[in-house]
């Protein structure tokens, strides 16, 4: 088994083709994410530009790419245009091991979960990079927070990825969504959907977790000095991220293109892996039109108080079920027990002295009687004269 | 390596004049340790008209309109102010359905005020919904306005001795139709902003300033009610029809961010009820008493003051007896509330910055004027 | 409503001849007039495609490249005072820049156009200049209201600069104080015309010839 | 073809580890670094070890350098941008030029590494079943040290405030 | 979490729901009775000549100053089919400058400017918006014409009533012919 | 009704408007309640006294103004623990430096007044009594050039640096240039 | 492609490595060359491993166990290069003589 000339134009092909329809998918991301959000706040998105709107993607990226590229004087010139390649590559390579069906991927890994894993690690360098070179205050600002986000929620997110490969028994794609023919696991393990949910918007640095990239905060991060084609890498990638979420928590919770009802044809399987796919992603939308944004203090406390520790827990409840073979249901109520646990204290700790402090303001308000209106009595007190 | 909160490792931090967060053209210097404010530093004047020179250059009659312009959320509360003053200069006594409509307004455009604080603060903390919410409430509100006042924003309604023009006939119906709009908008903000979990994180215990320094900075207002002093001059000191009307004055009690977010959802309700009595009340009869289409008060001089949304507006107001202003000062809120920022932010994270400020609700036509 | 609604009947009033002057030069319903008096707008800058290819598929490019533009025109967040509001107004539900692509970035690095809604005091003078000069190429400026096209009511005031076009060359003026948003919403139609007809005339003007040819 | 990709990949990593040891810019040599450990990477893949590669991306892509760029831009760049001169080295060259020439010396000279260029792979499952029971307790011992190693560090990082270390 | 809840069933309803937005230039929302769009002047069809003057109090009385006008003798008093002894011969407003107070439309004593709905004239120029006298009066015209526009004083200022009150005879007829003229082109729709 | 066609008035038209009316000050209750309290803390540093409503006022020294206002403070009838305004007048040939005072407990305002001579523009700081001194000196210091001595920080506030002169002075060459 | 060529590559990585150490000043960059060196130490043991000539799992096992080191050993003195930078202000090896009293 030695590797061809062949093979390496086979990857190219399949690379380009890859990012072709990554970018599409992204591209279709942001019509998808304008117009959604423009729904949920009651206007309607984008609809000028194409029917409903949908060359408005279109022409930002013509726009983006004709736009000029400036560069700011005193940063390092060569970091700041390496690091959209640093950011841009890992979100893509990823891709190489997402099967869109059983036999559809650029390459079927054994391993592709922990492929998935070591690479999309690699794009906080990049992230830093940008930060850092810019050298304007907010980027190196954003960089950090960027950093030190990124690098906290990796760890819930590669744990929980373990946890369903420990619930699969394989670390390829094909055989976790193959396992959920039947139950997806979401329904087995909503705790864990939920844990990779939130982890994998903080890995996106989307709301509530777009701390790094806050327009009120930071103007944009470590984005904030990228114009032109430079920026639209970004945002490409951004969106890929995204899609990337939702696609494998489509293939982790979800049942990839698989549904109980027998094995769909090849299209029909892709088509449902993208239905499912963009649901998540809407959902993701969905959280950005309705959360505020999260401090960076308080999203570390969260990733390393809450959100680790409990995925540690579902680690354990989904080993400790397989080792000693217990029905799957009990995973379900161990796993809502712990969601709703969680949920509980949260009303208890925090919801519900607020709803109390604001019961109590209400209530204690000062009151100011009206005094019965006599006709035509002047508003002003008697007058006398002054004294000096 | 959460190696965030470094010491030693300072860092100055230009907010502003442009900046998404500042609320128009507000400047401050931050000293950061990591993403911690060690010191702070306010630039304002970045907006400075120079409206108070203006003013005693223009007659009485077109001071009204750089009053609209000046803390231009609140047009027709600073109109008052400005024609109350000069009318108790003058002893004018205004009739009784101008000052019931002029009231109303003034409490509608309280509420407009305050939807869109509602709205921003939730942009502030990063919630993209909310002010979409409120806009669209505001915008009833505005078309009430314009129904009346024949403008959006800047009025030029409320006049030396009365008001422009009577309300329009449909307008009782309009505005109670309205306000049920309204009343929809800032529960829908309660309900998406006020107990969300990640709001509560962003703003319990955040930028706390207590009744003394408070009272000490000047701040007045919602904030200074958040922070547990109930003043109130509609309350303490009132004017025009407010003595008839019975309302609840909301009293914080921690000086949070919270509390100043919430005392505004609160006066929201408390200015839609007021706005209510005011339209079971409102007499016939005249809008405007009879005086001379040039205003020239008296020599001598008068301070008033009012509540406006952001806070305890004055006029002080001299005259030399001829159609334009000897000298005009007015007591912005923003101002005074701007001069409590430093003590709420110091100790904060660089996020707080953003959230109190917001919370503050700074308007900088008024601060600068 | 009223505003747009063409009457069908001739009117009855009218306005007699000598009253009235020859029809050129008319500011109302520039459609109706064919030829737009365009003033000479931001030459984009040479790209990289413009580089890479000859003159005539650039220009046919342009077009396109403009037509993109026109959709895409990104503003910049940024208030200054009371159009401020009338401007975040236009954004929010009710009107919807949205639709327009219209869309806010906080960066200069990231935007088109730069609303100037309000008064340019001369203290924010210089930073308004440095922040037209960061945003890249091609970029419009928009003097909302009367304050930044000249001063408006704060004309006669020590601190206030009349009008932005002072600092920055202004692409489009909407006059009101404040606008309503259906005049900045006309302001940006208005605009993304321009573009247009900027690129279809590149030829025309004086500086656009200079630059295919290098 | 194989040959062809090592030797691509082998100059790659030497060029990468040559600017590391020469870049100017800190934050370049870190940025080199990376690029030697991805040709490391890959010459991991080309020895059939994917799982090793994959665990070189995670540990030094997604870990250390970054570790080395946080630790880098919060020690304040204009230190760290330019670190001027190289101190002597011409001893250093020579030194290692010296310890290359030995290596080069005893692997060529060595008759076992010549043989085949059959190479063997190993399943992940097999690594998986050897870590845990043969090397088990190394592999306790490794994951104590890095508990070890990131409380120490927290706690180095974290410090008193001004006292010496 | 049941407060975040809440708030996705608060953003979620109004995707199934309409949005309240118009869409610009086709729709416009609608604009109330008494807005004040930029000024524009009055046209006395009794006399077939403007209500304006020209005796420069708006002028005066702007705060932003941004009007200009000069009056003459009006031909038609010496005619006798109008009242006004002067009349506006230049009138220019820049509405660049306005600021749309009506405070010209308050102290007008001759009902001869109003504050008119016009209000989107973005134009390319810094002085692209400035009307003078026929944009002025064609503008008036046609707020006169969409909006019912009645004369607050048609005693003093409509020329046909106020000649009625000296002569009512000659004031009838030229009533009759003032309001039957046929237009001559259509513009300014 | 109709105003005659007059030019502008090419100075201030105090002169050629109606002979100049003088408002007539009074108390109210509460006014004249407060002007007896006031009048009792002042005590002998009153120069002159009188006020209007509910806001009495007191002219003092210049050097006593924050020593008086101090005593308003700390007093317990009058507790002015709120300064509401600090702001200048410029009577050409002096200054008039105004504390607005309010207490937020009592309910109770009052002016307390001192005059500043043109030339000699120095008033000793209120920043150690209230917080909003500090920015309301740095403005009046800005617009009308008075020294607050003791004020930490008198750098402009509102205006520029560089800018000259003091723009809310009366002898500040207005801004008057047409556009047309 | 025999094991001789990734014993040639792994030398040379080292030789690097050591370069780095001797030559450079600052102590990160010491740091990351002291990596390089583990790294150049992994592809000599995954290569035996590869060309069987020890147990075959073995050589893996140990560069996992290096790779973990490693990471130990940047998260330890990273945190002691930034005591000292914010103690001495410089993270010079030269310049770290504290130890001297």
């Amino acid at each position: 088994m030695s590797v061809t000339l062949l093979d390496i134009v086979w990857a190219a092909v399949g690379a380009v083709a890859l990012v072709t329809a990554v970018s599409i998918l992204g591209v279709s991301l942001v019509w998808l994410e304008r117009k959604f959000l423009g729904r949920l706040q009651g206007r309607p998105g984008p609809n000028r530009v194409g029917p409903f709107g949908l060359l408005q993607p279109v022409a930002d990226g013509i726009k983006l790419l004709w736009k000029e590229d400036v560069s700011p004087g005193p940063s390092a010139k060569v970091l700041f245009y390496v690091a959209p390649l640093l950011v841009f590559v890992p979100s893509f390579v990823v891709w190489l091991t997402i099967p869109f069906t059983r036999d559809l991927a650029l390459r079927n890994l054994d391993t592709s979960v922990f492929f998935f894993v070591a690479f999309s690690t690699l794009s906080i360098v990049g992230v830093l990079l940008a930060g850092w070179s810019a050298a304007s205050k907010y980027s190196v600002l954003g960089g950090f927070r960027a950093a030190a986000q990124l690098v906290s929620y990796e760890i819930p997110l590669i744990v929980i990825a373990i946890t369903m490969v420990a619930l699969a028994g394989s670390m390829s794609f094909v055989d976790i969504v193959e396992a959920q023919r039947t139950v997806p696991y979401i329904a087995l393990v909503p705790l864990a959907a939920v844990l990779f949910f939130i982890a994998g918007l903080a890995e996106i640095g989307r709301t509530p977790f777009d701390i790094y990239l806050a327009e009120s905060e930071v103007v944009g991060g470590p984005l904030v000095e990228y114009s032109g084609a430079h920026w639209a890498v970004f945002y490409l990638a951004e969106y890929g991220n995204t899609f990337l979420v939702g696609a494998l928590t489509a293939l982790l919770f979800l049942g990839g293109w698989s549904w109980p009802f027998g094995t769909l044809p090849a299209p029909a399987a892709v088509a449902l892996f993208l239905t499912k796919s963009y649901f998540v992603t809407v959902l993701i939308f969905w959280v950005r039109g309705t959360y505020p944004r999260l401090r960076i203090d308080q999203m570390m406390s969260l990733g390393w108080k809450i959100l680790i520790p409990l995925s540690f827990v579902t680690l354990v409840t989904v080993v400790v079920q397989r080792f000693y073979g217990w029905p799957s249901w009990t995973l379900t109520l161990m796993s809502l027990a712990t969601l709703a646990l969680a949920a509980w204290l949260q009303t208890r700790l925090q919801g519900a002295p607020a709803r109390a402090l604001a019961e109590k303001y209400r209530r204690d308000a000062v009151v100011v009687q009206a005094k019965p209106r006599l006709h035509r009595e002047a508003p002003a007190a008697a007058k006398v004269e002054a004294s000096s | 390596m959460t190696t965030t909160d470094q010491r030693q490792v300072d860092m100055m931090l230009n907010l502003g004049p442009q900046h998404p967060a500042t609320h128009g053209v507000f400047r401050m210097l931050l000293t950061l340790d990591g993403e911690r404010i060690v010191d702070m530093e306010p630039h304002i004047g970045y907006l400075h008209r120079g409206s108070e020179k203006l003013c005693e250059n223009e007659s009485y009659g077109q001071i009204v309109t750089l009053f609209d312009r000046m803390d231009y959320i609140a047009n027709l509360n600073n109109e008052l102010v400005f024609v109350r003053a000069v009318e108790r200069l003058m002893g004018l006594e205004v009739p009784e359905r101008a000052q019931f409509i002029r009231v109303l307004l003034c409490e509608l455009n309280r509420v407009a005020s305050h939807l869109l604080f509602l709205g921003t603060y939730g942009l502030d903390v990063g919630a993209m919904t909310p002010v979409m919410y409120t806009f669209r409430e505001r915008e009833r509100i505005q078309n009430i306005f314009e129904s009346v006042t024949g403008a959006r924003l800047m009025h030029n309604y409320i006049r030396i001795g009365g008001i422009k023009e009577d309300v329009p006939s449909d307008f009782t119906a309009r505005v109670r139709a309205a306000l049920e709009f309204v009343k929809r908008g800032v529960d829908e903000t309660d309900r998406l902003l006020s107990f969300n979990e990640v709001f509560l994180l962003r703003t319990k215990g955040v930028g706390v300033i207590d009744a003394k320094t408070a009272v000490s900075c000047g701040l007045t207002g919602p904030n200074l009610r958040a922070s547990g002093v109930p003043y109130d001059v509609r309350k303490d000191n009132p004017y025009e029809v407010y003595p008839y009307l019975t309302f609840k004055v909301p009293v914080g009690e921690r000086g949070d961010c919270w509390d100043r977010y919430y005392m505004r959802v609160l006066e929201c309700h408390e200015s839609i009820s007021m706005i209510e009595q005011c339209l079971d009340l409102l007499p016939d009869g005249p809008t405007m008493t009879q005086t001379r289409r040039i205003a020239r008060p008296p020599k001598g001089e008068v301070y008033v003051h009012a509540e406006n949304p952001r806070g305890d507006i004055g006029v002080f107001l001299v005259s030399d007896g001829s159609d334009k202003p000897y000298r005009l000062k007015v007591r912005p809120p923003s101002f005074c509330n701007l001069v409590a920022l430093r003590p709420m932010l110091l100790n904060s994270y660089v996020a707080d910055s953003i959230a109190i400020l917001g919370s503050i609700d700074i308007v900088l036509g008024e601060v600068d004027r | 409503m009223a505003m747009n609604e063409k009457p069908t009947q001739p009117s009855p009033l009218f306005v007699p001849e000598h009253w009235q002057r020859p029809k050129q030069g008319r500011f109302f319903d520039t459609k109706e007039q064919g030829a737009v008096s365009l003033g000479k707008g931001n030459r984009p800058a040479p790209s990289l495609i413009k580089s890479a290819a000859p003159g005539v598929i650039t220009a046919r490019l342009d077009e396109l490249a403009a037509l993109a533009r026109s959709n895409s025109l990104w503003t910049l967040t940024f208030g200054l005072a009371c159009c401020a509001i009338e401007m975040i107004s236009t954004h929010m539900t009710n009107h919807d820049f949205d639709r327009y692509g219209v869309v806010t970035w906080p960066s200069p690095r990231q935007s088109d156009v730069m609303i100037v809604a309000g008064t340019v005091v001369k203290k924010m003078a210089e930073p308004i200049r440095l922040l037209y000069e960061q945003m890249p190429d091609p970029k419009w400026v928009i003097a909302m209201g009367s304050c930044a096209t000249n001063g408006g009511p704060y004309w006669r005031s020590y601190s206030v600069v009349m009008g932005v076009d002072h600092l920055i060359p202004v692409d489009v003026y909407v006059p009101g104080c404040p606008p309503r948003p259906e005049a900045l919403q006309d302001g940006i139609l208005k605009l993304q015309e321009k573009i247009r007809h900027d690129a279809r005339n590149a030829d025309v003007a004086p500086d656009a010839l200079t630059e295919t040819r290098s | 073809m194989d040959l062809v990709l090592f030797y691509v990949i082998g100059f790659v990593t030497l060029l990468a580890g040559a600017g590391v040891v020469s870049a100017r810019n800190v934050v370049h040599a870190a940025l080199f670094l990376l690029t030697s450990m991805a040709g490391v990477a890959a010459a991991f893949v080309l020895l059939y070890a994917e799982f090793l590669a994959l665990v070189q991306v995670l540990i030094y892509g997604g870990a250390i350098v970054i570790v080395i760029l946080f630790a880098l831009m919060l020690t304040r760049h204009g230190e760290f941008q330019v670190t001027a001169e190289h101190r002597r080295w011409p001893v250093a060259a020579v030194a290692s030029i010296a310890l290359f020439g030995l290596l080069a010396a005893s692997v060529v000279l060595d008759d076992r590494a010549r043989g085949t260029d059959a190479r063997v792979g190993v399943g992940i499952n097999r690594l998986g079943a050897e870590l845990f029971e043969r090397w088990a307790v190394p592999f306790e011992i490794a994951s104590i040290l890095l508990l070890v190693a990131m409380i120490g560090a927290i706690v180095i990082a974290r410090g008193g405030g001004s006292d010496e270390p | 979490m049941i407060a975040g809840l809440k708030g996705f069933l608060t953003t979620i309803r109004w995707v199934f729901k309409r949005p309240v937005t118009a869409n610009y230039p086709e729709e416009h929302l609608p604009v109330q009775p008494r807005y004040m769009g930029f000024p524009a002047l009055l046209w006395d069809t009794t006399a077939d000549e403007p209500f304006c003057t020209g005796c420069m109090v708006c002028v005066r009385e702007c705060p932003t100053q941004c009007m200009s006008a000069r009056m003459h003798d009006n031909p038609n008093f010496a005619a006798g089919t109008s009242h006004r002894r002067k009349i506006i011969e230049h009138f220019e407003i820049n509405y660049n400058r306005c600021i749309l107070c009506g405070i010209c439309v308050d102290v007008c004593a001759f009902d001869a400017i109003e504050m008119t709905h016009e209000h989107e004239l973005a134009s390319y120029a810094r002085n692209g918006a400035r009307a003078d006298l026929p944009i002025l009066l064609s503008q008036g015209r046609r707020w006169m014409e969409r909006s019912g526009w009645r004369p607050r004083n048609p005693e003093k200022n409509v020329a046909g009533v106020a000649l009625a009150k000296r002569a009512p005879a000659t004031a009838a007829t030229k009533l009759d012919t003032g309001s039957g003229k046929a237009p001559s082109r259509e513009d300014d729709a | 009704m109709t105003q005659p066609p007059k030019p502008t008035p090419p100075e201030r038209p105090a002169r050629h408007g109606p002979p100049v009316e003088v408002a007539q000050e009074v108390f109210d209750v509460q006014g004249q309640e407060t002007a007896r309290l006031l009048a009792r803390v002042v005590g002998t540093n009153a120069l002159e006294s009188g006020g209007r409503d509910e806001v009495p006022w007191v002219r003092v020294e210049r050097e006593r103004l924050p020593h008086v206002a101090e005593r308003c403070r700390d007093d317990q009838s009058l507790r002015m623990d709120m300064l509401h305004l600090l702001l200048a007048v410029d009577y050409v040939e002096h200054l008039e430096v105004v504390y607005i005072l309010l207490s937020t407990q009592t309910l109770r305002k009052a002016m307390l007044k001192a005059r500043v001579p043109a030339n000699d523009a120095q008033v000793p700081t209120a920043t150690h009594l209230w917080e909003a001194a500090h920015w309301y000196e740095r403005e009046v210091h800005d617009l009308f050039g008075v020294t607050f001595t003791g004020n930490p920080d008198l750098s402009p506030l509102l205006l520029y640096e560089g800018f000259e002169g003091h723009p809310g002075l009366k002898s500040f060459p207005f801004h008057d240039h047409d556009e047309f | 492609m025999t094991l001789v060529h990734f014993q040639l590559l792994s030398a040379a990585l080292f030789a690097l490595g050591v370069y780095g150490v001797l030559a450079r000043r600052s102590a990160v960059l010491v740091l990351i060359s002291i990596e390089l060196m583990l790294n150049a130490v992994n592809v000599n043991l995954v290569a035996w491993a590869a060309y069987n000539h020890f147990d075959k799992v073995t050589g893996l096992v140990i560069a996992v166990f290096v790779i973990t080191v490693a990471a130990a050993e940047v998260a330890l003195a990273f945190a002691i290069v930034l005591r000292l930078y914010r103690a001495r202000g410089s993270v010079n090896v030269d310049e770290i003589d504290i130890m001297r009293g």
